[in-house]
């Protein structure tokens, strides 16, 4: 049972959450949104700040289990410096991991960090818990993209 | 006959009430499946499957029993969505049957604010061949509201009169719900022309798909509905779930129905936000048993072939239209050919009141249903307080029309009618 | 162990699930019954038996089916009114499950006129220890209505605090709702107490029993309630089913809930009468083969006897608590002492999330809730944002208590803790 | 089969639907009162004329079946003329013979036509059909006694 237990608790996830990285709310940003797990109460505030089309900084604060918070981690380690378009390939390319119940192979050049969680598809459960701050993410960056368009 | 399923005797195999024997040893003869279905052995296994090995309650649960229960559940609302070609699974929303889909939409409509706000001044347009369930939640929502109830009536050969449909769908109108099927008429409604100039005015278009779905091809979109209803007892799934899809947009800005578990993002003591849609509607454990026997329920009509069971539906409409006609002293209600209609027959018995008819049908083990079937106000359209209806299904049999027109013809004799 | 029911082995074996195998070939240990329970086989069975020789709709048939039908659903509301020893069959209700229950209220509520009416300048009272379904129904309707939603807070032990039961319960407040048993804290409530004082003051008592009908024998007039609910599979019964129940003359005083089929007396286009309790409360074809199992589930309990499950749900609980209390960082929350809860224990282990906990315990078979279990504001009030939850029942083994402590100490292990 | 039939639809009781006994509404009455069966529409309009403590008149103009029509011309020809004690009696006689599922042995001195209805007590979906108009003379009856008290 360790051998399935080991596939979701990959010592690169377990490192990030004892050892978050990019954590804390920080100024500038153009968006800040509160996400939460409805079914389980994790949640997430997070801010993302562009300049130029480039993701200049994604700063969060957030409460959650160790697959919350470390993908988070690993999220803002991916997408901090990354132009907008770019990030949010990865950003598709993280869900599409996520969302192919085990059955994708994660593209490490790609992900970097982040395909430590292809274990994590296996357990539908816990794939809310890996898209949380994600989505926050997705949400920030369209909300600050209508505003510059407005 | 032609249109009959090919495969009669094989379906009916998988019914397993239909090797019912009744009093007296008789054999069952059931023509009341517009009220209620009949099961598949698969369905029922289904149920029975989940509950022995894989029940726990959904989202909530992480571990592997909650995990294949959630999916099983999930699963049903994708074939739901499937079978109704839903173009998102998200606009399936569970309910405990129609009637609570439709009570879902009239209370919202109270509660909205903005576009679809129902109130005073605002105009609900019915018709008179409603199910109960399609007019009582209208006359709740207009009397709390102070808008007005409107409604179509209908021509001497049971269709709606839409002769008036300029005036009566006008730029007060807020919704138009109306029925599909007629449960008692047997008429097949042109909704989607109803529906097109309900949009001219900007009305918002509710359907009452609890006979169409059983019977009918459904498209959710080609329909004209923003929002449509049918429960799921009625295609061969079982009681305590119906189904309400809407239009994105449209669910998306009604608000909350019932509050509770699942229906909420986050909750406060003060103050609670709301979760995405399906969920938002959602309130409680849902019936997940249900659910997942519904999903079951569909895939077996989606394999059987809607088209092929409405082809059935209608040889033996016609079959038994002509065999009723037979019958000295019955005057059939609603249209006489069976290609503008669906399954359910109602029919007067000079002389004979339908309690007693059905009553002495049963006595033969011809089961058929006698009352208003939920439908007064069409019934007060024809000057009568009540009718006999056959309703038949995709396991009815023409011999089963030949023991009915039988009944009927020993019925006369029995009460020394003629 | 004292108190444990006697033939607990032979009890196991009735109910069908607790023979499945999980991943890795592991027996299932299954700690979440406050979040649904296992259904024994006669449950399952009753059901089957129904869909497979009964199935009918109710009431409006007249034939054969349908008479057995009527009869097995109308037996179902004799049993359960006999489980909650209701003075009157007529005051059960039968809802979709407690959710329904409570909506139905809060929103009759707020559609009443006279005495019962909710509005602007009153009060309602419920506690910070509600699930949510019995927070965000009154959080409507004052909203709604313009009325004013008050709270009892909770002692640091996870008990009421009533120390301002007299100013909160006071001369405006129209209705006190609140839980019997804490699906979150397991903490059983004065409830006579608390209805005692809401009667001085004349108002309403709602008891939310869903955590209480599973494992105390319960008698709706001693309780002090006015209305009480709870919900079937959690009553080892099925899904899609709740019971409402009412004193006869509040039930009558309310106005109608949901508009549809059953509900009417009679119907015209411009105006509806409505029937009498209990059908006034049921639009729509009611769950029916739900009712069935539960009437069923209900028999298996009061079989049993409720006394004796409450015994053994004590038992199992006291030995749950020492089990925990040995497990280093393990901090329960709500009441220490097994006397005063009921079978639900929430804990935090220190340095591990409770998703985790219920991860690694999954991977040995034992499943457990981890989350907010529908009760964010009870987390809130003792600052933790989810915890996990045991939660036993009449089928649960001390060995099985055994396995969960040691997934614990392994989960400290795995995670490197302490 | 026809035995069963048969044992519902007595010889009595179908007299009584063809040629149907006081029926028609009259004056004088005290208490007029609508009863419907809802799940079948059958429906009576009843009125009562109690005097001096006796049952005076009933009148009535009903629609429905065989046996809830026969059943209100056997009340009319049971109740007219009886005290209101005894009128009660018969009702409250009539009622046990429908509620029990058969086994009640009818009693043909308080009952006379009215045993004809024992077969009826079989047929749950009847029982409320035979026993609708008596509910009506039962409601209309405690009205106006509760109007001559008040
Ligand atoms: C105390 C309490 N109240 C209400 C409910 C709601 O029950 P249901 O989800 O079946 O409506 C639950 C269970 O989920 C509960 O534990
Ligand atoms: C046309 C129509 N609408 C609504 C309903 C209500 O369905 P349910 O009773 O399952 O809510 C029915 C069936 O009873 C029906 O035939």
């Amino acid at each position: 049972m360790d051998a399935a237990l080991d596939s979701l608790y990959q010592e690169i996830i377990l490192d990030h959450y004892k050892h978050p990285h990019h954590a804390g709310l920080r100024d500038p940003f153009e968006a800040e949104v509160h996400h939460v797990n409805p079914t389980c109460g994790d949640e997430v505030t997070l801010r993302v700040h562009l300049s130029e089309g480039v993701v200049d900084d994604v700063s969060y604060d957030a409460v959650g289990c160790s697959i919350s918070q470390a993908s988070t981690s690993v999220m803002t380690d991916l997408l901090i410096g990354k132009p907008v378009d770019e990030a949010m390939q990865i950003h598709q390319t993280f869900l599409e991991l996520m969302q192919g119940k085990g059955q994708v192979e994660p593209d490490e050049d790609v992900l970097e960090d982040g395909i430590a969680f292809a274990g994590v598809a296996k357990f539908p459960a816990r794939v809310k818990c890996a898209l949380l701050s994600w989505m926050a993410f997705k949400d920030a960056t369209s909300q600050t993209l209508s505003k510059e368009t407005s | 006959m032609e249109g009959l399923l090919p495969e009669l005797e094989i379906i009916r195999k998988d019914f397993p009430i239909l090797e019912r024997q009744l009093a007296g040893g008789l054999p069952l003869v059931y023509l009341d499946s517009a009220n209620t279905s009949q099961k598949p052995q698969v369905v029922i296994d289904t149920m029975v499957d989940h509950l022995e090995h894989h029940n726990a309650n959904i989202s909530r649960a992480m571990h592997q029993l909650g995990a294949e229960s959630t999916e099983a559940f999930e699963a049903a609302r994708d074939r739901v969505a499937a079978f109704i070609k839903a173009p998102s699974r998200d606009e399936v929303i569970f309910t405990k049957n129609a009637t609570e889909a439709l009570n879902l939409v009239a209370n919202t409509f109270a509660w909205a604010s903005g576009e679809l706000s129902v109130g005073e001044g605002d105009e609900v347009v019915i018709t008179e061949m409603e199910h109960h369930s399609n007019i009582v939640p209208w006359q709740l929502l207009t009397e709390r509201t102070g808008a007005t109830l409107r409604w179509f009536g209908l021509t001497d050969d049971g269709r709606l009169d839409l002769s008036n449909i300029d005036e009566l769908i006008n730029e007060r109108t807020k919704v138009v719900s109306l029925t599909w099927v007629s449960n008692m008429l047997g008429t097949i409604n042109p909704v989607a022309e109803i529906a097109a100039r309900a949009h001219e005015v900007g009305a918002v278009v509710v359907v009452d798909a609890s006979q169409a779905a059983p019977q009918l091809p459904i498209d959710v979109v080609a329909s004209g509905a923003d929002l449509l209803v049918f429960t799921g007892h009625k295609v061969v799934g079982p009681t305590g779930i119906g189904v309400l899809w809407g239009r994105r947009e449209v669910l998306e800005a009604l608000p909350p129905f019932h509050g509770g578990g699942e229906m909420i993002e986050t909750v406060t003591m003060a103050r609670s936000t709301y979760a995405g849609i399906p969920h938002k509607f959602e309130a409680g454990t849902p019936p997940i048993i249900e659910a997942i026997g519904l999903g079951a329920a569909v895939d077996y009509l989606d394999h059987v072939g809607l088209d092929a069971v409405h082809a059935h539906e209608q040889a033996v409409t016609g079959y038994a239209l002509e065999g009723l006609a037979s019958v000295p002293g019955v005057r059939v209600l609603g249209p006489l050919d069976a290609a503008s209609r669906g399954g359910a027959i109602s029919f007067e018995l000079d002389g004979v009141h339908p309690h007693d008819i059905a009553q002495v049908l049963d006595s033969r083990g011809v089961a058929v249903r006698a009352g208003h079937h939920c439908a007064k106000p069409a019934h007060a359209r024809f000057g009568v307080q009540a009718s006999t209806r056959m309703s038949s299904y995709l396991y009815t049999t023409p011999a089963e029309i030949d023991a009915l027109v039988e009944g009927l013809n020993y019925t006369r004799s029995y009460f020394k009618v003629g």
